[in-house]
């Protein structure tokens, strides 16, 4: 693994949905550390791009490559192993099982009965997920279903668990969207944090002020190609939104 | 009308949810008062000899209905089963080696349509339906369409047997409903199944193997449709051409009854099995009640509608 | 008299059971028994559990029709050891031991139709047969009757071997195809009569009644019956299910007071104008 | 593989989803070469007539299915009907009359089960199960468990009269198949059926009145079956005591091989009638090739998935 | 109708699911012309009180006056008719029908074929459709399915639909969340402009910014409960947000 490879590289990435083209040769990289703000109007392609990195979409052409080496057959499973982790902006949670079997779904922390049948570990869980919550500022009703919360506490809990596991890359759609003026000030915090600790964050948002306030650098996707891309010192959001319409306005 | 700490204790939750348990209760208290010789060890038993295929096929329906499957092909594999275990100890295998084998093809009838739905991704319904057509002619072919008897008294002893008193396939079946009950209950990957049929693209993009566990699913149906085969063939000491035909849609009514969603994600194992009990009482009661066959299936709709309601009437007064 | 209580077990509850099932109501009435009919919807499984359930009610004798010569020897024998006689009604058990049996012979029945086909076409022809329910022992029998009569015939082609589910809308949906399949059919053999029903309306409503000579399996029904008036059926070996349910009530009633008798039921030769040999 | 515009066409989008489509040309244009006579005038209506009463059986299925619903019942509604039309004229009404009074029957039997679904909030599968057992049960009844004979020639002209030299059953199934591609396609209430399977939540929230139109999907599921079960009785003049009974999985068979949704909101009216075509088309197949009994179920469900598979397959590919 | 009174009140209006206590005792006067700015930390059952007075919940107890006149029996039909109009939070857009149908969904236009049969005048309602998106300078490919539009796209879909129909009150849940900065601005000019038409409008939202931008009068629930209401030009963003956080520490 070269050292100072970036830790994502994406290469002419393109995406489409039958007759949709969602995405044309997308080129990015992703280095530890940084807190990378992707941007652009309602349906630039923002989230189809974060689906493509959190392996949840195939691409249809174009190659990625983390660390260095090629990723291929990607699929949310292996992008867990590689350190990526993800809040979807249309959550997706299993809405029939409570806060903390959301947080662990997948990667469930186990006892062993009799000795050596593996059973799940509740009471370890729902403890960790509470401290995990607390750590976020977050209250929530542990033993009530997802289905039962209101959007803002089920964005809450999409955040707790993305928030909760060591990851190298951690991707955020629009993760303060419905959420309250003091979590909102928690996730930006800890986005700071995570970048702090050397993890790549990647910031999916509409409020350009957070941007501002978090993004080493911003990233403006129009009508699936990348219209801009700069340090965020570098760039007033004047030119920012202005690439987001104007690329739109060429377009059209 | 119960204080909020004991509402939300998980058994007594249960309970509540399962207001059909209190229409079973009522449904046995009427036919205790009204059925002649309902309150006896041989009827209990009858009831229970009734049941225990009945609770195996729901098992099936419960565990691929979870994942908002359905399997229509769980009565015809379970004739199927039979058929084999019977051909084979025919050919001289030991009942045994020929029963596990027979289980095994089972496995593998249910892992064969688990993969052609989840991989080749022909829907759940037309794949169990093909199913139910293809080894229903499987069994037609394998008997010739003649009755097999079974000679092999350990074979037969399955269906037929007691153990302490109690006879072999209240046994098997209540042991398969620990194993299940289990497995749903304590493991990851049966927790994994109700996560996949809430939200199942939230299930894959927590990096559950989706597709894989859904088989598996189908494959457990097999095996448990593969039993009910076996204790079908037992207590008849016969492999019959046409055993389990036309047992899917009761099996799946027995989940249902028992609070089992047809639409994934919800459903327990002690409700497929108050299901598929209060099927088989009612119709024990029909019998000891002398209900002419014209009616039978009159009041047979009728007390399954009312013990529905009734199940429902005690969760919406929760509410 | 002593007040009993007789189990009926019919293994289905087609036209035929029905028949059955009145004919040994009204002799039940006549003799003051009791009678529970139970319909085992052609599932050895269900009908081996009302047997159970029958026992636990402690009838005094159960008349069983069963779904299968094998599957219901177990439930025969626990009838046996409950000490419960057993009447056969229009098939039998292979096991267990029961004091009577009142049956029309399946076996001879297709025999006897298919004989009378073979005659009529002298050896010689395209012969259609309309078989009952996949694996039904019904099914089983009157084919293997029908076989061994044809096996001497070898210019009888059978050139056609289909199922019409022992129902009218089989009988008619299949013969439609088949006529159409072929042409030069001269004979059909119908496993049961609502079948053979279904299929002389096809052939009718093909034009091709005429050319046809139909033979069936019957129960002697109304509807039947009129088709042999009418000479649109050449030939109806008729069971008398009427007959065997009455019969069974009596017997199982003269045991209980007495002793046991085997009561044979004549199979009853019905022909269509003009065909009696 | 193809211009976006023309792509986005609804007709040929319609046509490219239809990939089952392309299965039965196959299957036609296989059977035309290997069946004898397949290709003949007596044999296209033959699988029109055995197809017409599916078509209206999968027409109930089509509405009820996209509301996220599912009728069981349909098939003993259809028996149902026509006992009662039959008793009627038995008693003497003239057949126009006891037909029309047979239909309203059939509707109000759906309407029942669409009001205990919908207002009582049984779910829809146990409640249709229940109509299953409760109108098999009544046409038992009421037949006594003979076979009624009908002789009013109108009424039997239903069943075997021709029209322009088409048979009337197949003009009736297709004048009610126009009636309903008309509702589904034009009129607000059949796109207010696709929003409910869609989204039942956001249809309740557009003030779309959710519980009655679903009742009314069971109403017309009532109706159509009531329809398929007098073509049924006038076709053999005779209400058969167990006519329509298993004719609720193959009508649940055709709509979703033609690729309506069991979870409500997918499906068009063609899907419906081109898997009920399928259906018959095999089945008619199966007798011109003179397939064994024992083989027919297999070969049955083996074609249906091939089908599926294939119409799956251009799915994919065209993506 | 008094001419003075309140265009909608609520009296008292409480609301349970099952042993959670959503609401509680909510006393609420709502004004032709105000725009109402509804605030709350996430849970506070913002959502569950948008909900009752769409008619899409029952409340468990309490009354509603609608011009003066108590409403009972009421549901999302009824609340139409009376002139409500809503933007959930949780969109539900039946995902399988495009754009120009969901914006008209329950009350499509309609011509009459063969001079009496009354059928879906389709073209009509996509010009329609087409035109009141415009004006919310909303972009969006009108015949695709709304399952296939992205998260900001649904949520245009959603606002388009609200704003569309004559109405006397519009509720709008979060109506920004998803939304892009160029149609942020343009809702929140749509708000102005309906308030200077006479329209009520209840504003729920997150971004404080937007409230003192365009809202009339505050009120802040917490936990359930009215925790503090006034005119905006009296209160400091900052008291609010004690109001929402205050609330919750003197209830734990
Ligand atoms: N269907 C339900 N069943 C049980 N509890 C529910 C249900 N809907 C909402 N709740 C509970 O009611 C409370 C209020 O929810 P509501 O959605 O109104 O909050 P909100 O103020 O809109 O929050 P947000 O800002 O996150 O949207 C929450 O505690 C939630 O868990
Ligand atoms: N499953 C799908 N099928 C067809 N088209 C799709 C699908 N998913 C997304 N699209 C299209 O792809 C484009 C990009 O969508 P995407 O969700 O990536 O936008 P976005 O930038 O995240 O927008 P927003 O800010 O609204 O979330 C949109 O035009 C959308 O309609
Ligand atoms: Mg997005
Ligand atoms: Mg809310």
């Amino acid at each position: 693994m070269p050292e100072n490879a970036p830790l994502l590289e994406l290469r002419n990435i393109g995406k489409r949905f039958g007759a949709v083209h969602a995405l044309r040769g997308i080129d990015l990289q992703i280095i530890s550390g940084e807190v990378l703000a992707l941007l652009g109007d309602n349906g630039a392609g923002k989230s189809t791009l974060v689906k493509i990195i959190a392996g949840a979409h195939a691409p249809s052409s174009g190659e990625m490559f983390l660390a260095g080496s090629k990723v291929s057959l990607f699929d949310p499973r292996h992008a867990h192993d590689l350190g990526i982790e993800t809040i979807y902006q249309d959550l997706a949670v299993a809405e029939n099982l409570d806060v903390a079997s959301n947080i662990f779904l997948g990667r469930e922390r186990k006892s062993r009965m009799l000795g050596f049948l593996p059973i799940l570990a509740r009471r370890e869980m729902r403890r960790e997920a509470a401290s995990a919550l607390e750590h976020l500022a977050i209250e929530l009703p542990l033993r009530q279903v997802v289905g039962e919360l209101s959007g803002g506490q089920r964005q809450a809990v999409a955040i707790a668990r993305a928030a909760y596991w060591q990851a190298r890359l951690v991707i955020m759609d629009e993760p303060t969207a419905a959420i309250g003026v003091g979590e909102h000030e928690a996730i930006l915090k800890l986005i700071q944090n995570l970048a702090r600790s050397g993890v790549a964050v990647i910031l999916v948002t509409h409020t350009m002020p957070d941007v501002w306030q978090v993004a080493t650098r911003i990233v403006v996707l129009t009508r699936g190609e990348k219209a801009l891309e700069g340090k965020t010192e570098e760039l007033t959001e004047e030119r920012v939104v202005r690439a987001m319409l104007v690329g739109r306005e060429s377009d059209a | 009308m119960m204080p909020n700490e004991l509402r939300h204790h998980p058994i007594l939750q249960a309970i509540v949810d399962q207001g059909v348990l209190i229409a079973f209760v009522l449904l046995v208290v009427f036919l205790a008062f009204v059925a002649p010789h309902f309150v006896s060890t041989a009827n209990a038993f009858s009831i229970l000899i009734d049941a225990a295929p009945l609770v195996l096929l729901a098992l099936c329906e419960l565990v691929v209905m979870l994942v908002a499957g359905i399997d229509l092909a769980v009565g015809a594999i379970a004739g199927f089963t039979g058929a084999i275990a019977a051909t084979m100890m025919l050919q001289g295998f030991p009942w045994p080696i020929a029963t596990l084998l027979a289980l095994l093809a089972a496995m593998l009838a249910g892992t064969l349509q688990g993969v052609i739905i989840n991989y080749l991704r022909v829907t759940d319904f037309i794949t169990t339906l093909a199913g139910l057509s293809i080894f229903s002619s499987l069994t037609l072919i394998i008997t010739d369409g003649e009755p097999m008897n079974i000679n092999a008294n350990g074979f037969n002893a399955l269906g037929e047997g007691h153990l302490l008193g109690v006879p072999t396939q209240i046994w098997i079946a209540a042991f398969i409903v620990l194993v299940v009950a289990l497995w749903l209950g304590l493991t990851a990957s049966g927790m994994h199944l109700y996560a996949i049929g809430g939200n199942r693209v939230a299930a894959y993009r927590a990096g559950i193997r989706v597709r894989r566990l859904r088989s598996f699913a189908y494959a457990f149906s097999g095996l448990s449709a593969g039993i009910a085969g076996v204790i079908l063939a037992a207590q008849l000491a016969t492999a019959d051409p046409n055993a389990g035909r036309g047992q899917e849609l009761p099996a799946i009514a027995a989940v249902v009854i028992g609070g089992v969603s047809l639409f994934g994600g919800r459903g327990s194992v002690w409700g497929a099995v108050l299901g598929a009990l209060i099927l088989s009482t009612i119709l024990d009661g029909l019998v000891l009640l002398n209900i002419s066959p014209f009616f039978t299936e009159l009041v047979e709709g009728v007390v399954i509608l009312l013990a529905v309601m009734m199940g429902h009437l005690r969760k919406r007064s929760s509410n | 008299a002593p007040q009993y209580t007789f189990g009926l077990l019919l293994s289905a509850m087609t036209p035929y059971f029905a028949t059955i099932k009145s004919g040994a109501e009204s002799e039940a009435k006549k003799l003051g028994v009791q009678l529970l009919v139970e319909n085992g919807n052609n599932d050895s499984a269900t009908q081996s559990n009302q047997v159970d359930t029958l026992i636990a009610r402690k009838v005094n004798l159960l008349l069983i029709n069963p779904t299968d010569a094998k599957a219901l020897i177990p439930a025969v024998e626990k009838a046996n050891a409950a000490h419960i006689p057993v009447v056969f009604i229009d098939r039998k058990a292979d096991g267990g031991h029961a004091i009577a049996y009142f049956a029309s012979d399946n076996t001879q029945a297709g025999a006897q139709a298919c004989q009378f086909l073979a005659n009529h076409l002298h050896g010689k022809g395209n012969l259609f047969m309309l078989l009952g329910i996949s694996g039904a022992s019904a099914t089983n029998e009157r084919s293997a009757g029908c076989d061994s009569v044809l096996q001497h015939y070898p210019n009888i082609h059978v050139v056609a071997r289909q199922s019409g589910h022992f129902s009218r809308r089989g009988g008619l949906t299949v013969m439609r195809d088949v006529l159409i399949a072929h042409p030069n059919l001269d004979a059909v053999y119908a496993e049961n009569g609502q079948m053979a029903i279904g299929a002389v309306r096809a052939a009718e409503a093909a034009g091709r009644l005429k050319n046809l000579t139909i033979a069936m399996i019957g129960s002697g029904s109304a509807g039947e019956t009129q088709l042999v008036k009418e000479g649109k059926i050449a030939l109806s070996v008729a069971q008398q299910p009427a007959v065997m349910g009455a019969l069974g009530v009596e017997a199982g009633y003269n045991y209980l007071n007495t002793g046991t008798v085997f009561v044979p039921v004549p199979l009853h030769m019905d022909y269509a104008p003009g065909q009696r040999p």
